[in-house]
């Protein structure tokens, strides 16, 4: 179990033993508790997409719309221009919304609308068994392409940047202390936040001791999250594709601006 | 006195504004008009035409034959020949040339009003109504002054030839069907229009958009029809009203969600205006070839409401109807119109009221279940944001929770509490009123069985040929035995619809019933009055 | 000698492979076997299972009840407690308790195949089959030397219950149907495979992937499912074959493009697999209730060809036919299965056969028409490519050349030649000999009419109870009258579908055919055959 | 009538007077022209969505395939893989292609299929009577937003060059030589080529006055098509919202790389 007793449904919890969702899970517990003075608990409405990611919707005992594949942002998008006052978070997988939803991630970023979106990006459509994902590498040999993708990857961050998200970042399952801060980061942040969560899948996609030896923190290299140019340049540091460079988490980019909320 | 008037022109020149101003002085004066709008998919140039029918008597539909044929500009000529009679009276642009035509100064100021001006006054002229009776119209147009000139001019230029005179009281107003959804959807407390453009569901979007901080609404255009549909839910889940519209293609595009809202038991509504398919087909031009498409559509069994208003009327009360049902029983409810309804001109008496019933509310302590398992399949509402409360909603199959299940008598379990649903739904339905409605000479042995806005053109014949008219007002749930009622023992049932593969006569035998003749159109166009005289004169 | 075997444990630990190796190991003494598979949306943990049922005599589905019980771990025991009788022989881990149970040391050494080949060990200790059977299969297993010391070592821990024998020579392979879809796809003809990974349609996209240089063929899996279906169009366009696989909720979002293939006239093939819905539903189970959806979707009127193979045999044979027809009638072909057919264990002898039929093909000099008017409807198909012709396909309505109209008489010119092809297709789909097809005690006047996957446990019951089984193998055009013959006067029709509203009921009665019962099951699971048998008994 | 004789089909042309339509037309039949020394007539097919743009399928006498609203690029792809002999051509609206079939686009430019994405460009849903669209600017009055659109315009030139396309450039239907240099450029190119073809629309938004005096082009200022960083820089330039800034036409970048029909 990785939610505190009070955020927990009960229901069996069937992710694979070590699975990065776990560490996603946690964080976003953790960082829900931490928030829970400012923001009500029955203010959070989680939703999801359909893969390994969207079970945790089924685990977290917060009001909930298991959407489907690669729909969630629209309907966050809804709920909040609905109810303003709530705070509508997406978990999402990269095959969900890189690829069947692609659309409506651009158009909540390209809108600002108010919701969070927080992708267990494992970089592979692990619940139907193992097929390349948009960001999938060469490497990665799928069910559907077992000579490896004949394409390669998107970089995430770098589009939501183009696509006017207002908040960016990238958080790492393995270090959840980190990824704590940048969820409650997000949630706080007034406008479109984005999360590409680096989540290894310990069946179809083992990147544990990768990310472990690759990731970096930008805080760590005094990065000014204000400064687009500063955050274009550090998103083009890796390609989800190349294996032998450093790859920074944290906060890519922050800005303001009015909300689509407030604009519709 | 009744007549059919034809006006055509290009795209842009103000061919329906002027049709539309037309139908609005004839209901001033207390006659019943009903206008025909056709246009192709364009927007400056081409041919444009408007045919209003008008009459002391209630008018339904037009004629293809018309008495009066106004043609702005030369290609009207040539496009209406064959749409004339004997004693057609022609009135043509004074650059063009037709024996014995009227001449008129079309006003060549491009785009529309001017002309739309110069056509109102041309022909009330000739229908020998007073100038006054077109100034409001007139001035009510942008530039007035210029508008009000071109008028003038015009209707001095032409000699009286018919005398309409005043028929009494005015009966209503003239809307279109897509104004009625619209003042409907309002009416019964729409929150939220979400619509990706789309012929000929647009004009709700733009009426909306335009009205919506008189209404109180919000009106939203989002990326495309999956994005819709998937806003609308979130907006529903949340608590708010939300209706959407779109034609046939961008339906399509809905279905998987339609399928979700099944499962997650969300109230939407959606307005599906048809229009000529197959694909992008003819797409200005009607059909009602979606039928069977709405009925069924998205995987899975889950109950729905298939609702087919054919009178501005019924599209206002059955849209104000349709979010108190969607939400009274958690269904999609899909309100199948067609170009032919929502964009005809139809003189209408709406009696707006706002009926916003509650829906079943969770009034209740502890844990809130929002699958909760009644004796009506009707679970209680409740919505995010309620302190000590966890709304779950949810794709797939569920316990009363919203927590996924996979096993098998707990997926027999919440299947069959969507049956009770769909059973309370269905009871609801066949005891309603206007399940079915009848017209025509109600005793006769002759029936027409129709559905939607064909009704206008089969009421209008029926009386002169001694048919019955009984139409399904819904389509799902069906309602079988009223309508078998009132076919009872016709000797002659003929079943009326514009699709090629006669889905309305399909769903009919599914349902055990059965006609004897069918007669299909699906050349984009309704059917005219005289032409379905003919059809049914050789039945 | 009959028996029914259930083989549960966590997913991930072999279970499945397990199943079938046993399944081979059966087929090779020559027994008829079915294996039904049973396991949730999730990748390891939790608890999948695989029950065979073998026999001399043929065997299409399994009971749920059975004679041997393998618990590869403690959840198992559990989950099948239910699923035991009186005599059954249990098989658990060693590291469980239960009374009489025989104890295993069912290897932990995650994941998969170590475990399968222990299973096999022990089950075929068991049933008195000689350890070399199984080799062969633990040998092509990965590490086969690490599975062979298993294999012993499991099959020597047990002592043999039962005597199963050689029961003749070997009656076929065995295949699931989705195998047996993806090979009729080849040998019909298939150049590309386009797909977006959806359970349960997914087997054949990593069945053809894998082999795709052997077969000479492309597997694309695209960005979405209407990226799937448009990039399949332009296959079609470009001359060359395409199909695509799906689910129900994948395949409402290609309905759009349904339609844009009726009006394109462009030869696709879809291959939909179903699944317990509506929406997400229950993922991994099956279901038959996108029947309608699949029947009439797509907006507007055009024709289409939908089949539901009910065995491997029939899957391989309809797959080929399908690409050859869909290419003969340019229409789009709906391959209708489920999970059941396409994920079952079946022991069927497919006779591969490479059969390519040329389409009418445009021969003529001068201009090209892409749509000419032709008097069986079908007009001659060239591609773009061929010097000095121009070929327009399109979403419109359009003339022969396949330029946009919207005239009313030419838009009603090409819907008649639609519809003309749409009677040309019908007349053929309806002289096929094996448009229905029947079972069981063919004189009987109790009758089951069920379609699909349905059939296997309708048949396996029919024998016992009396009855004849009767099912259409095309759905759309449907042969109404091939039905109704084959009723004849039945006393008792009784219609079997795995639908909670009863949709195949409802295409029957659509088409004139009624049942006095109608026998439903929606938890996700197919029939089980002492299930089946029950019901009947009680009707 | 603005293609020569021998290329036009003799439909009804019904877009309007002085539509930006008829230079983008004459451009590219132009370019097909003077291309057909290399590649034969029948060796193109044009596709098209659904809006004004579209009906250039129908007055163009070529292989075509009048696809529907969104989708050319999909199916563009599929014929470029079935026949890689055949040169595809899309032209595409931007409420078509950057709305509702934005994710085609986008990976269409991912996986450098070797297909010309020309984008008819006029800020407006046209042919449905005028509502914004994805590059409509905030004083763009649309009929489904009558007090302007509540979100700020996408940059395609920059989401194209983020998604990986290989020749991306921007077009002024209005310098019709320029374009149909720009279109040649395109259809020559191997992979994945992308034109934003500045469009007015006399009707719902004219814009003519407005390009004549803002457009310049990149050949005239040394722009160096190889440089992505350059290439980058100058798409940013102009936002699709701003008034007072020069926007430059031309070639932004350009490069080889192996397209999606050697790799499937
Ligand atoms: C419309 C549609 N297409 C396909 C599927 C099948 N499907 C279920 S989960 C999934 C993959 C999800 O991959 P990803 O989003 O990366 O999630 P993960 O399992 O990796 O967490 C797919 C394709 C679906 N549910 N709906
Ligand atoms: C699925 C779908 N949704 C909506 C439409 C209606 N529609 C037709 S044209 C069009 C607008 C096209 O705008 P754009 O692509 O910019 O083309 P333009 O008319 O401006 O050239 C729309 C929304 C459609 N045909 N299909
Ligand atoms: S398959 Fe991968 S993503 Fe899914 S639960 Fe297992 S480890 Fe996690
Ligand atoms: S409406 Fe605009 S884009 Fe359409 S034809 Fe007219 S000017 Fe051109
Ligand atoms: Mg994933
Ligand atoms: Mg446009």
């Amino acid at each position: 179990m990785a939610v505190t007793k009070s955020l927990y449904t009960g229901a069996e919890i069937t992710w694979c033993r070590l699975c990065g969702n776990f560490g996603l899970m946690s964080a976003f517990a953790w960082a829900v508790e931490e928030l829970s003075d400012t923001i009500p608990l029955e203010k959070f409405v989680i939703l999801s997409g359909i893969g390994c990611h969207g079970k945790i919707v089924d685990y977290i005992d917060l009001n909930s719309f298991y959407s489907i594949h690669g729909r969630a942002p629209a309907t966050a998008t809804g709920i909040k221009l609905a109810n303003p006052e709530l705070y509508p978070v997406c978990f999402v997988g990269d095959g969900d919304i890189y690829a069947e939803g692609v659309s409506h991630l651009i158009f909540s970023a390209k809108r600002n609308s108010d919701i969070t979106v927080i992708v267990h990006d494992n970089r592979s459509y692990s619940l139907t068994t193992g097929q390349f994902t948009p960001t999938s590498p060469s490497i990665f040999k799928g069910k559907s392409t077992p000579e490896g993708p004949p394409e390669d990857p998107l970089n995430p961050i770098a589009l939501m940047l183009e696509a006017g998200a207002t908040f960016v970042a990238r958080g790492y399952a393995g270090y959840t202390d980190h990824l704590k801060e940048l969820v409650k980061q997000a949630i706080l942040h007034k406008g479109f936040s984005f999360i590409d969560v680096l989540q290894p899948c310990v069946v179809f996609f083992n990147t544990y001791e990768f990310y472990n030896q690759h990731v970096y923190k930008l805080e760590d290299v005094g990065h000014d999250p204000t400064d687009y140019e500063q955050a274009y340049r550090r998103a083009k540091e890796w390609d989800y594709n190349s294996e032998d460079v450093k790859i920074p988490i944290g906060v890519f980019y922050k800005t303001e601006k009015p909300t689509y909320e407030e604009r519709v | 006195m009744e007549k059919t008037i034809i006006i055509g022109g290009k795209a842009g020149a103000g061919i329906k504004e002027a049709g539309r101003m037309l139908a609005g002085v004839l209901a001033n004066l207390g006659y019943h008009v009903f206008g025909y709008v056709d246009y192709p998919s364009l927007i400056r140039g081409g041919h444009n035409f408007v045919t209003l029918r008008f009459s002391e008597e209630p008018v339904n539909s037009v004629d293809r034959k018309a008495d009066i044929i106004v043609a702005t500009d030369g290609r009207s000529i040539r496009a209406h020949e064959e749409d004339a009679k004997e004693g057609t009276v022609w009135l043509i642009n004074e650059k063009e040339q037709k024996e014995g035509a009227v001449k008129v100064p079309f006003k060549e100021v491009a785009p529309g009003f001017f002309k739309s001006s110069s056509v109102l006054g041309a022909v009330l002229k000739l229908l020998g109504i007073p100038l006054e009776e077109g100034l409001p119209f007139i001035l009510s147009l942008p530039q007035r002054e210029k508008n009000e000139r071109i008028y003038r001019e015009a209707y001095n230029s032409v000699d009286s030839m018919f005398e309409v005179k005043r028929a009494g009281e005015r009966k209503g107003e003239i809307v279109t069907g897509n104004e009625s959804v619209a003042l409907g959807a309002v009416d019964g407390g729409l929150d939220f229009y979400i619509a990706y453009p789309m012929t000929p569901a647009s004009p709700v979007l733009h009426y909306l958009a335009k009205r919506k901080s008189e209404f109180g609404i919000k009106v939203v255009h989002p990326e495309n029809e999956i994005g819709v549909i998937n806003m609308a839910v979130g907006v529903a889940y949340a608590g708010k009203r939300s209706m959407v519209g779109t034609s046939g293609g961008g339906f399509a595009l809905m279905t998987e969600t339609l399928s979700l809202i099944g499962m997650s038991e969300t109230p939407i509504v959606i307005y599906e205006a048809q229009r000529a398919g197959p694909s992008t087909g003819v797409p200005t031009y009607t059909a009602q070839a979606d039928l069977l498409f709405v009925t069924f559509a998205g995987h899975g069994d889950f109950p729905r409401v298939v609702v087919a208003p054919g009178t501005p009327e019924e599209a206002y009360l059955l849209m104000r109807d349709s979010l108190n049902i969607a939400w009274r029983y958690q269904v999609p409810v899909l309100i199948l119109g067609d170009k032919h309804l929502g964009e005809s001109y139809f003189l209408a008496d709406i009696k707006r009221e706002k009926v916003v019933e509650e829906p079943k509310l969770w009034k209740g302590n502890g844990e809130y279940r929002r699958y909760e398992i009644t004796e009506d399949g009707i679970s209680p509402l409740a919505f995010p944001g309620q302190e000590g409360i966890v709304v779950k909603g949810t794709s797939y199959e569920h316990d009363e929770r919203g927590i996924t299940v996979e096993d098998a008598k707990l997926v027999k379990r919440m299947q069959d509490k969507r049956l009770k649903k769909g059973e309370t739904l269905r009871e609801y339905i066949l005891s309603r009123e206007d399940a079915v409605v009848v017209g025509g000479n109600e005793s006769s042995k002759k029936v027409i069985v129709t559905w939607g806005s064909t009704w206008g053109t089969a009421l209008d014949v029926a009386k002169e040929l001694g048919f019955k008219v009984v139409r399904p007002l819904f389509l799902e749930p069906f309602p079988a035995d009223k309508l078998r009622e009132e076919i009872g023992t016709a000797e002659l049932v003929v079943s009326l619809e514009c699709s090629a593969s006669g889905q309305f006569e399909r769903l009919l035998n599914m349902h055990g019933i059965k006609s004897h003749r069918n007669i299909r159109k699906y050349d984009g166009r309704p059917f005219f009055r005289d032409e379905l005289a003919e059809m049914l004169g050789e039945v």
